[in-house]
């Protein structure tokens, strides 16, 4: 029985590929007057739809571990149904849909977890809600403007009315996203959801996210085509070589994924160091679509692929040291490398990605974001994307050091096996996808990146070879890096053992230069819990992390309450003063309306 | 073939000119001091002599893979960066590259070797290990700036077409646009790790910071690597605003010219402390940035 | 002098009045007696108050009973039959709510012993 | 012989049945019988569908209108009515199934009900104004028995309140109608309509006002609507949910049917109307945020919802009433869930506290589900019904270009979404604290039948809305198109 | 006056002193020779500051004795250095920390001595924690005396250690490794309980010299 429902289970997550490769054609499924369901499979969704096809069964075979029962297959069934409605939607009402099945499955998934907080569940569901609701208003703004709930360029559209429509829609796909003053709910939800659902959450929800904000371009009058002329820069006018609109979009990319950067780097538990990253990474491609160039959309869609596939390989291995030590602060793990050595591989190859190291394609993405930030001539945002790029390291060497290095801090830690095989499948094909995307981005480019830009009118970027990303300000070879690097590797290493001299291991790992004292297990040797706290006497990063948007809505959420209270006197169970108010009501009425009467 | 002579020559010439650019720093730095000094090979001595090391102690097979990885970046590194202009000699493979990768291959090796450190279990080196992360996150941001402005002076990321573009003294980058030269000054010291932006690895601070725990052939290795990384960045800076060079005299005389200068700056200022260095970078330099940025880009 | 209380707006405006009258010491009652019983009894009193204008104003002065008996063939100078037919059925209706209500206030009282409208708070917040 | 398929089976029915309940307790029948006159009625409501369809039934009772008295069966007043039924059956399919509650079970609630969906179906049916007092005490009276059906302490207040509160309404709607009556001579509604004009501007506005708060304390409009949380909270859960469900709705329908009728300005009535349901929309669901009683949340939550509802209607677009219209439906069919399976998690928890519910959810697997798929529907969150009502009525209004209500319901659904999903997050919560639960034991599986069939029932209307579509539009244009109802019933006006 | 104290008293090794001082056996190859003369010329030094020969250590790097001209530099950690310096009076307690940073230190390593005290306690002779002979727990390759030696007497010994590098005669570090066993009985005798832990020696007796 439970045999069979997994295999359902495995079957369901298959899905979106089997979508992807069967659909074709349109369907409509009318829903009452003229508001009719339109499914239909353009470039841009078929390449989300790609991302969720990859990541569904990928995501969904560390699940058959988890002693979980049907409801949370069920309800990860349902996910997908959903984001394959809204990818599949050729109208807004089908978008919707799918946009708000994915939200309160997910939300229901989250609640599965046991160390999901009322606060946590309620700034999930709250947030997307809002998002979901503010894209109903924005759809209805489309409506009203065009008459129509299908997916195209509005024809004619004043600064005004771009704002009308933009407004709302923005709204709905950045908390999604999660940008800066919207992401509440991210990093605790990603942290506190079930630790095999972390993974879908960072690595496919907020993908439809940037498949909305990309979308929203596409309505604007002549949409990406028109390069410059039309999109965002036909709206607002350019700034230097880019849209006006898109560089406020650009900057509110960039600002997230510095404050996300140095939060990440603040925390003291992996998935919410995870979570934080997220957030930072969305926030480039965030700017990149702000930029709204062919390189800059290719871009933005190359790391959507990536961090996909980053993000997945990273949750499955720390949801796979959670199973096995049930510990997941920084400051009770460490040395895992001996222990889970294939996970550390997982997370080695992820942190490269993550950093944008170039062997791997994180810095294929990154490459393509910087040049079209180049070509727009915004350098500033370029600074300080570099700001939070760099910064990333930071948090990247904390995520491989705590876990995997240094010392063991717990019993857990010291007796931890490797994870099951149920997490390391998908790991290993997770790296291997990597591995090869970073050899051949050029490759990335042709199948995923060119066919989008093709289908929204943008310059392919194209590639001379499986192994070189081109772009017009240059390229470079994946391939060819990758040889060096390797080539010179292997001499190197076999070089040092060509020298003299015999290698010792260090018979403990207490065996330290520790100024000539004998540490032993009561040293506090392991710097995974302090790491980067002195990094608080910088003023910028001090002012960053002493603030936090959860003052803003404890207080709102403060205010309403208050609201609440007071309005909840009136309910006050004394039929008399019900009476009293209605006859006062009557005659205050009565009043108005007589003396507005003119009597 | 040509591969085959070409690759050791770079390899071979950055290893050189390292440690006598070291050996005169060095010199250099001792006759400020009034003294002596040692050899202008001293540091070639220190290096064969780590290399000679009778025992190495290793933390495990991270340990070991960490300088390794550092090593083959900074080869890595220096054969994607064309050491001469209008030659077919010394390129390596810098015709697959662009600056931006030689940026990043630039940090590549060294958080490998950050692996080895943590991998070992000392905590000064760890903690070294962040300062300089630190120190990172601080100087990239002008530093990269500066690049832009010179990317975008030449519409381009490739190395040799910026190279090719500065055929005379007046076209050198460093006249046309002093600014972005101005803005990279300060972070190329600290990303050479010298003064006063060397906290990170001085031995008086957190007991030598991410070496802490590397001796024998490991320390040897890695200062070999250090010595050409060093080069490499020069000769990057040389290509990129001092018009490259057309021969291997040229390019010694340009980089060490440009090394004097880094020296100079570097021998007579105190040790800054990492959160002042990142502190001053977001100011001084990257407000400098901002005013070339300004002044270049937005005023046109 | 005395005529003028038989012209028909003269009588209804007095009808008016005392109905108004009425209502306002139905509802005073209403919003300031606690006693469960007297809260029914002034409902009673402003319902009472609508059948009074009601059959008040339904009728003029002089209009006789809408009975056709007595050799009385025409409809003339007869008062409509309908507001008066309506009233008692209304009185039925607020009789029996007025039972029911009572019914409720005794039952509650023999459960709980409080008369007291202000008292229930059983249910709140 | 062949009964004639008429409408006022819809009344008579109930009533007869109700009268003759000794003789069925005798044969214990009111279980099956309760249940059975519903679906018949159902039925019948099937039956007429197609009649309906072609023009509006006018049944006479005696003396043709406008001097006599007749029931008015036009497309809105029979989708309500099949609504009723529906309801109806439903809750006496969960009644008969369910065998927890046995003060549900005898004759007298027997009665009760049947009464107030026989009172309810006259409010709706009728075309004459005192049968509409009258069916309105009916409704009314069978109302605060129900309430008080429970004879405890909560059960008691519940009952005492309402009859006050009721009992006041009552008098400002008698009084209403005794102002329409002596100003006009008209007791028909359509016959009054045609005549409404000729009153004079102020006492136009006095019987206007009077109905509004006579009818307006029924129908749960915000400053006449205090009352109501207190009376869903003393009363059974099943009662409330056809309170929530069937007595509102038609209350509700009354005061939009009057409105319309009456004023041949709609302007007039849309702002008082829009601005009420605003009003009720917004309190509603702001107070709800801090309840701590399920009861009282769903109360606050279904004045919410009727809110909306006559925010939309009030707009008296086509698109909104249909969309209105359509979302009573939904409304009534998630109430119903929402109240039944509150009452069996609260059987279960011996308390309607969020404390005391906390992590039933774990033990009730498929109460708490059911639960969720009612909340998602009554957000409106697809694919249940509600999002394709709250869709409707949000494309009427885009579609006139009207934008603050449709921030306000949006708004006002993510406040509702605020205490739902705390509600939610509250069943599925795992507390260490271990929890007091009641002696009662699991309902009887077949309990959930009913429960089923109404979550159904809600995916299938949010996945198909067209199948309702031509009865909700042609329901609508019924209600809105005043001088074809006047028509209807008085001929041709000059 | 003379108080034995409980670190006084040990076995002589007849051979420590004539090891130490033997002249190489047999010439050195090119390779080795060129090797020797590297070691030779880079010296990192971990100044072991225990007493008040560290005072004397400081002035050796500055500008008037430049002990960089002959390639000494200070090291920071053990794993760096070549040369350990214990300068001065060396207790009991740090004894402990003196032989632990030694044992850290990779091979080639040397070991210089400086001042009376390590020799023979110099003005601590009767002290009861006072290590009186360095040279019976720590191969001592030079010992440099004086009490203080001037820095001109340090580079006297540096530089007399150099030479011997440079001809290639065996360290002190070969000494120990070979005498492993007699090193640690003289330190557990003073150390007692205090005794590193097994693992930092254990691998001397491992074998495997490269």
């Amino acid at each position: 029985m439970t045999a069979l429902v997994k295999l359902l289970f495995l079957a369901a997550s298959l899905s979106p590929a089997a979508t992807l490769l069967v659909w074709d054609g349109a369907l409509a499924w009318p829903l009452f007057g003229d508001v009719t369901l339109l499914f239909d499979l353009a470039p841009l969704s078929a390449f989300f739809l790609l991302l969720v096809a990859l990541g569904a069964p990928l995501a969904a075979i560390p699940m058959l571990r988890d002693d979980a029962e049907w409801p949370t297959y069920a309800l990860y069934a349902l996910l997908l149904v959903g984001m394959q409605v809204l990818l599949l939607a050729g109208d807004f009402i089908g978008l919707f849909v799918g946009w708000e099945i994915m939200t309160w499955s997910s939300y229901l998934l989250l609640l599965r977890s046991p160390r999901t907080t009322l606060a946590t569940a309620q700034s999930y569901i709250l947030l997307n809600l809002l998002s979901a609701f503010a894209l109903l208003g924005g759809i209805l703004v489309y409506y009203s403007l065009t008459g129509g709930f299908a997916i195209q360029a509005v024809a004619d559209l004043g600064p005004w009315q771009g704002l009308a429509l933009i407004g709302p829609l923005a709204l709905a796909f950045l908390i999604k996203v999660g940008t800066v003053p919207l992401h509440l709910w991210v990093p605790c939800s990603y942290d506190e959801a079930p630790d095999t659902f972390s993974a879908v959450l960072s690595a496919l929800l907020s993908k439809m996210g940037i498949y909305g904000l990309i979308l929203l371009l596409t309505l604007l009058p002549g949409g990406l085509a028109g390069g410059l002329s039309g999109g965002l820069g036909g709206l607002y006018g350019h700034l230097l070589d880019g849209p006006a609109a898109g560089y406020v979009l650009g900057w509110i990319g960039v600002i997230t994924s510095i404050v996300a950067t140095f939060k990440a780097i603040a925390q003291e538990d992996m998935k919410r160091l995870l979570a934080y990253s997220s957030i930072a990474q969305v926030g480039y491609i965030t700017t990149a679509i702000g930029v709204g160039s062919s390189l800059a959309i290719g871009g933005a869609l190359f790391h959507a692929l990536v961090h996909t596939l980053i993000k997945l390989l990273l949750f499955t291995t720390i949801a796979g040291i959670v199973l096995r030590t049930g510990l997941r602060s920084f400051k009770d793990l460490g040395r895992l490398i001996y222990r889970m050595p294939i996970s550390f591989f997982g997370v080695l190859i992820g942190i490269i990605g993550l950093a944008g190291m170039p062997p791997l394609p994180g810095f294929a993405s990154k490459y393509l974001i910087f040049v079209s930030l180049i070509d727009a001539r915004w350098l500033l945002l370029l600074a300080a994307m570099i700001l939070s790029s760099t910064a990333a390291f930071l948090y990247c060497y904390r995520l491989i050091y705590a876990p995997f290095l240094g010392h063991a801090n717990s019993p857990q830690a010291r007796t931890a096996t490797e994870a099951p095989w149920q997490y390391l499948v998908p790991e290993v094909v997770l790296m291997g996808l990597l591995v090869a995307l970073g050899l051949f981005p050029g490759l990335g480019v042709r199948l995923f990146v060119d066919p989008v830009l093709t289908a929204l009118g943008l310059t392919p970027l194209g590639s001379p070879s499986w192994g070189e990303l081109a772009t017009p300000y240059g390229g470079y070879d994946g391939v060819v890096v990758m040889a060096v690097f390797g080539g010179a590797f292997v001499v190197v290493t076999s070089l040092f053992f060509l020298l003299r001299g015999r290698m010792r291991q260090a018979a403990s790992p207490y065996d330290l230069s520790y100024a000539g004292e004998v540490p032993d297990e009561t040293t506090p040797l392991h710097y995974g819990a302090g790491m980067g706290r002195e990094l608080r006497r910088i003023p910028l990063v001090a002012w960053i992390l002493g603030h936090s948007t959860q003052g803003l809505y404890a207080g709102l959420v403060r205010q309403t309450q208050a609201a609440a209270g007071l309005l909840a006197g009136l309910y006050s169970g004394r039929p008399q003063v019900w009476i009293l108010l209605a006859v006062l009501v009557f005659a205050a009425a009565l009043t108005v309306q007589l003396l507005a009467g003119g009597i | 073939m040509h591969y085959l002579l070409d690759i050791p020559a770079m390899i071979a010439t950055s290893y050189v000119l390292g440690f006598l650019f070291y050996g005169f720093y060095r010199q250099y730095n001792a006759r400020i001091q009034r003294r002596w000094g040692p050899s202008i090979f001293q540091n070639l001595y220190d290096n064969l002599k780590f290399l000679f090391k009778s025992e190495t102690l290793s933390h495990g097979p991270m340990f070991f893979f960490g300088p390794m990885i550092i090593v083959s970046g900074a080869v890595t590194t220096v054969l994607f960066i064309p050491f001469l202009k209008d030659s077919i000699w010394l390129q390596g493979f810098s015709q697959h590259g662009n600056l931006i990768l030689i940026i990043y291959l630039f940090v590549l090796g060294p958080l490998g070797n950050a692996l080895a450190v943590g991998s070992s279990g000392n905590p000064f080196g760890v903690m070294g290990v962040t300062r300089g992360l630190t120190r990172l996150m601080g100087l990239e941001v002008p530093f990269f700036l500066g690049l832009a402005l010179v990317m975008l002076q030449y519409e381009t990321v490739s190395v040799h077409a910026i190279m090719a573009a500065q055929s005379s003294i007046g076209e050198w980058t460093l006249v046309t646009n002093p600014i972005a030269f101005l803005v990279i000054l300060l972070p190329f010291i600290a990303s050479m790790n010298a003064a006063p932006f060397d906290v990170v690895g001085a031995p008086q601070e957190v007991y030598a910071g991410p070496r802490v725990e590397f001796g024998g052939r490991f320390l040897g290795v890695l200062m070999t690597q250090n010595m050409m990384l060093s080069v490499g960045k020069l000769v990057l800076l040389v290509d990129l605003f001092l018009g490259g060079a057309t021969n291997l005299f040229i390019l010694i005389a340009k980089a060490f010219a440009l090394f004097l200068l880094i020296t100079s700056i570097s021998a007579v200022f105190p040790r800054l402390k990492t959160e002042q260095a990142v502190d001053f970078f977001w100011k001084v330099p990257l407000g400098l940035g901002v005013v070339g940025v300004v002044a270049t880009v937005w005023l046109q | 002098m005395l005529d003028l209380l038989d012209s028909p707006g003269m009588v209804h405006t007095i009808y008016v009045l005392g109905s108004m009258a009425l209502f306002s010491i139905g509802l005073y009652g209403l919003l300031a007696r606690r006693h469960l019983i007297k809260i029914f009894i002034a409902i009673a009193i402003m319902e009472l108050s609508v059948y009074l204008l009601f059959i008040a104003l339904a009728t003029s002065p002089g209009e006789t009973a809408p009975i056709l008996a007595d050799g009385l063939t025409r409809f003339a100078g007869m008062a409509d039959p309908v507001p008066q037919a309506l009233t008692l059925t209304a009185i039925v209706i607020g009789m029996a709510v007025l039972a029911f209500g009572v019914t409720l206030a005794i039952h509650y009282h023999r459960l709980t012993g409080i008369r007291d409208i202000d008292a229930m708070t059983e249910l709140k917040d | 012989m062949a009964l004639p398929l008429t409408p006022i089976w819809f009344i008579a029915l109930p009533l007869l049945l109700a009268f003759l309940a000794p003789l069925w307790a005798r044969l214990r029948l009111l279980l099956p019988l309760l249940f059975g006159a519903q679906v018949v009625l159902l039925a019948l409501a099937a039956a007429l569908v197609p009649a309906v369809r072609q023009a509006p039934l006018l049944e006479t009772i005696v003396i043709a209108p406008p001097l006599g008295i007749h029931l008015h069966l036009d497309a809105v007043a029979l989708l309500l009515v099949t609504l009723f039924h529906g309801a109806a059956a439903l809750l006496a399919l969960f009644v008969w199934l369910d065998e927890g509650v046995a003060h549900l079970r005898g004759p007298r609630p027997f009665v009760l009900l049947l009464l107030l969906v026989a009172g309810c179906d006259g409010m709706v049916l009728t075309g004459d104004l005192f049968n509409l007092y009258v069916f309105l005490e009916i409704a009314g009276v069978t109302a605060y028995a129900l309430s008080a059906l429970h004879r405890d302490r909560a059960g008691l207040e519940a009952g005492l309140k309402y009859v006050v509160i009721g009992s006041v309404a009552a008098v400002f709607f008698l009084f209403a109608v005794v102002l329409i009556y002596l100003q006009t001579g008209q007791l028909n509604i359509a016959a009054v309509a045609a005549d409404f004009a000729a009153i004079p501007a102020p006492m136009q506005v006095l019987i206007g006002l009077s109905l509004l708060v006579g009818l307006g304390i029924k129908a749960e409009l915000f400053p006449f609507n205090f009352w109501v949380p207190d009376i869903y909270q003393g009363s059974d859960p099943a009662v409330a949910s056809l309170f929530s469900g069937v007595l509102v709705k038609a209350f509700l329908f009354v005061l939009f049917h009057l409105a319309f009728l009456l004023l041949a300005d709609p302007r007039v009535a849309q702002v008082w109307l829009m601005g009420l349901g605003a009003a009720t929309l917004l309190v509603a669901e702001t107070v709800a945020l801090r309840q701590p009683d399920l009861r009282r949340m769903l109360a606050y939550s279904s004045l919410g919802q009727i809110g909306l509802i006559a925010l939309a209607l009030g707009f008296t677009s086509e698109a909104t009433t249909a969309g209105a219209l359509f979302h009573m439906v939904n409304h009534t069919l998630a109430k119903l869930l929402l109240f039944l399976v509150a009452g069996l998690l609260i059987r279960r928890a011996a308390s309607a506290r969020l404390e005391a519910l906390t992590g039933l959810g774990r033990q009730m697997p498929l109460a708490a589900g059911l639960f969720v798929l009612a909340s998602l529907s009554v957000l409106g969150l697809p694919p249940l019904a509600g999002f394709a009502s709250k869709l409707w009525i949000l494309t009427g209004f885009a579609e006139a270009q009207v934008f603050w209500p449709i921030a306000l319901i949006l708004f006002g659904a993510l406040l509702e979404a605020g205490y739902y999903f705390r509600w939610v997050k509250a069943l599925y919560a795992t507390g260490d604290a271990p929890v007091a639960r009641g002696p009662a034991p699991a309902p009887a599986r077949s309990a959930y039948l009913p429960l089923l069939l109404i979550a159904a029932l809600l995916l299938l209307l949010g996945a198909a809305p067209f199948l309702l579509e031509a009865d909700l539009v042609g329901a609508a244009q019924a209600l809105l198109d005043r001088a074809a109802t006047i028509e209807g019933v008085l001929g041709a006006q000059p | 006056m003379y108080r034995h104290s409980h670190c006084e008293g040990f076995q002589q090794d007849p051979t420590a002193q004539e090891l130490g001082l033997a002249g190489p056996e047999g010439g050195l190859g090119p390779l080795e020779q060129l090797v020797a003369w590297m070691r030779k010329r880079s010296l990192f030094v971990l100044a072991f500051g225990t007493g008040c020969g560290a005072i004397e250590m400081r002035p050796l790097m500055t500008s008037r004795f430049d002990a960089e001209r002959f390639g000494i530099v200070n090291a920071a950690t053990p794993r760096q250095a070549d040369v350990l310096v214990i300068s001065g009076y060396l207790a009991i307690k740090t004894l402990k920390r003196v032989i632990r940073s030694y044992e850290q230190m990779q091979e080639p390593k040397y070991v210089i001595a400086l001042g009376s005290c390590t020799i023979n306690g110099g003005m601590y002779w009767d002290s009861y924690n006072t290590v009186k002979q360095v040279h019976r727990y720590l191969p001592v390759d030079m010992y440099i005396n004086g009490c203080m030696p001037r820095p001109e007497a340090l580079i006297e010994g540096f530089v007399a250690l150099q030479g011997r590098i440079a001809r290639g005669e065996p360290g002190g570090y070969q000494r120990y490794r070979e005498r492993i066993d007699w090193y640690k009985a003289n330190q557990r005798r003073v150390l007692g309980d205090n005794m590193l832990p097994d693992y930092t020696y254990d691998w001397y007796h491992a074998g495997g010299i490269a």
